[in-house]
């Protein structure tokens, strides 16, 4: 069970640390649904199947839907690695994406 | 080497998401990724408010059966924890939608360029004249 | 936990370390987005397989959710990548 | 140079943090409050599951401010983003593929299933009303992602969502005036651990998961919407 607990938080910190770290703002997404995930497990752990089940609907149904439509229609794709760059709607800027 | 004791594995897992949480809140560049790193603070801070209710070789707070079977975990962390992840996404989701608003007014969601666009706006509204903010970005203005 | 229990946690914690480097390094979002799910999938077991540690038939509900709504999200992520490619 | 504050500040914060951590009780018994509602939660309430009892019991009150905040936040986003302005020429998203559609149409009643079941044994197994109405919320958006011309009703959904805040409010006030305190539990508490048990509980839950739901749902049909007329 320690060596288990161990790895798990492991896992959770690793990803928080890609959410902040990978270029491109899709995979932080999914680095972030990926710290949820090892939240949810955690919680189970600490015997709150409460708050994992509430973390689980959120971390993997929710948030992740919320985020990829905001991105969408940020249609900022690429933001570095495979960055492809999006026509500019807007007079001015030239400083995006 | 003697390991450390579970609560201290934990406790510090829940630290690190919080520092890196907050880190990223300080240094990140796009907006997108700052509401992201909010959600990984966030989610530090919840483990942090369970965590204080925890204790080894309890059950969970949930009857099953009459008797509970030896002790059990804090329920009133866990209460507060539930509203607050629930609370979370919504205050992700008003995020979110201001940042697309953001974009549609500067045009932009890069922390730097809107920096220079509310300095610019902030001289055109003081009647400041514009040259000084193109011309030393840097310098901080009296607002 | 039995020898079962134990050998089922050392195969998911594989499979979570494979997961994970393809998230990290993942060429593309595809990747990167099956990668997720996979990981969603083996903590799907691994919940149930912690409701079976603990003998509690309680948090077999979190691993049905979970189940049930990492499907949504990861629909969600490939509607997104399909509609920027069209 | 920016970058460099920063880490230290957060250096700085994560030491402190950890020094803390020396002192702290960890593993400790419960605080008081905590242990009076595992010594008494269970017979006062009825309610099997005593995180339950804690939100809806102890701390209603509570919990209808976290309805509030969560209807500001929904109302937030759709002032934030306006109506949908779906422009006639638009070119919407096409369809999702046959798996996608056979698999929207084939999960939607199991999630709605799914989630009255978390709503309704809210008292009894973990779950309750908010991560029942993420399910139903799902639930109801999953068939919009495959066809996305179609709409909720925003109407529909601000009915159902007032209806229920209502329904809260509404037993509340009951409660005040049969018990003299706003949320008091009120009806018999029955026996522990049967579905029909610890007197309104369930129905409060009812109502937090109608709302959440309607509330989530619409939200996400928020963006979604807005999203396919372009920004």
């Amino acid at each position: 069970m320690y060596w288990i607990t161990v790895l798990v938080v492991a896992v959770m910190v690793l990803s928080a640390l890609a959410v902040l770290l990978l270029p491109n703002l899709l995979a932080a997404v999914a680095a972030s649904s990926v710290v949820s995930l090892a939240l949810s497990v955690v919680f189970v752990i600490v015997r709150a199947p409460d708050v994992a089940m509430t973390e689980a609907a959120v971390g993997a149904g929710l948030s992740g839907v919320i985020l990829v439509l905001a991105l969408r229609r940020l249609g900022l794709w690429g933001l570095g690695d495979d960055n492809r760059p999006q026509p500019e709607r807007f007079s001015g800027t030239g400083d995006d994406a | 080497m003697s390991l450390p004791p579970l609560e201290i594995v934990l406790y510090a897992g829940a630290v690190s998401l919080l520092i890196i949480g907050l880190a990223g809140l300080v240094m990140s560049e796009h907006l997108v990724r700052l509401v992201l790193a909010l959600g990984v603070a966030e989610a530090g801070g919840n483990l942090l408010l369970v965590l204080t209710g925890f204790r080894q070789g309890a059950v969970a707070p949930i009857l099953l059966g009459a008797a509970p079977s030896g002790p059990m975990v804090d329920p009133i962390p866990q209460a507060l924890v539930l509203t607050a992840i629930v609370i979370g996404v919504g205050v992700q989701a008003l995020a979110l939608a201001l940042v697309l608003r953001v974009r549609r007014a500067y045009g932009t969601v890069h922390m730097s360029a809107l920096r220079a666009r509310l300095v610019e706006d902030l001289d055109e509204a003081a009647g400041l004249p514009p040259e000084g903010s193109r011309e030393a970005p840097g310098v901080e203005r009296p607002v | 936990m039995n020898a079962v229990e134990i050998a089922a946690a050392v195969l998911l914690c594989a499979a979570v370390a494979l997961g994970l480097v393809r998230l990290v390094i993942g060429p593309t979002n595809p990747d990167r987005f099956v990668s997720a799910d996979l990981l969603s999938v083996v903590t799907t077991v691994s919940l149930a397989g912690l409701a079976a540690v603990f003998d509690s038939p309680l948090y077999l509900d979190v691993a049905m959710i979970y189940g049930v709504l990492s499907f949504v999200g990861t629909v969600a992520l490939a509607r997104v990548v399909e509609g920027n490619r069209s | 140079m920016r970058n460099f504050t920063s880490l230290l500040f957060a250096g700085g914060l994560g030491f402190f943090l950890l020094v803390l951590a020396a002192d702290l009780p960890l593993g400790a018994p419960p605080m008081l409050a905590g242990q009076g509602v595992l010594a008494e939660g269970a017979a006062a309430t009825g309610a099997a599951n005593l995180v339950t009892a804690v939100v809806l019991a102890y701390r209603g009150i509570d919990t209808l401010g976290e309805l509030s905040i969560l209807f500001a936040a929904a109302a937030g986003v759709g002032l934030v983003l306006g109506r949908a302005r779906r422009r006639p020429d638009a070119e919407a998203d096409p369809e999702g593929g046959f798996i996608l559609l056979a698999a929207a149409d084939l999960l939607f009643p199991l999630l709605v299933i799914v989630g009255l079941y978390i709503v309704l044994h809210g008292h009894l197994t973990p779950g309750g009303g908010f991560q029942g109405g993420v399910v139903l919320a799902a639930a109801f958006f999953l068939p919009l992602l495959g066809r996305p011309r179609n709409a909720l009703d925003h109407a529909v959904i601000g009915w159902i969502e007032g209806l229920a805040g209502a329904v809260f409010v509404g037993i509340g006030l009951w409660a005040l005036a049969a018990r003299g305190e706003f949320l008091a539990p009120l009806l018999g508490k029955g026996t522990l651990g049967a579905l029909f048990s610890a007197g309104t509980l369930p129905l409060l839950y009812i109502a937090v998961g109608l709302k959440v739901g309607a509330e989530i749902a619409g939200l996400m049909s928020t963006l979604q919407e807005t999203e396919a007329a372009g920004s």
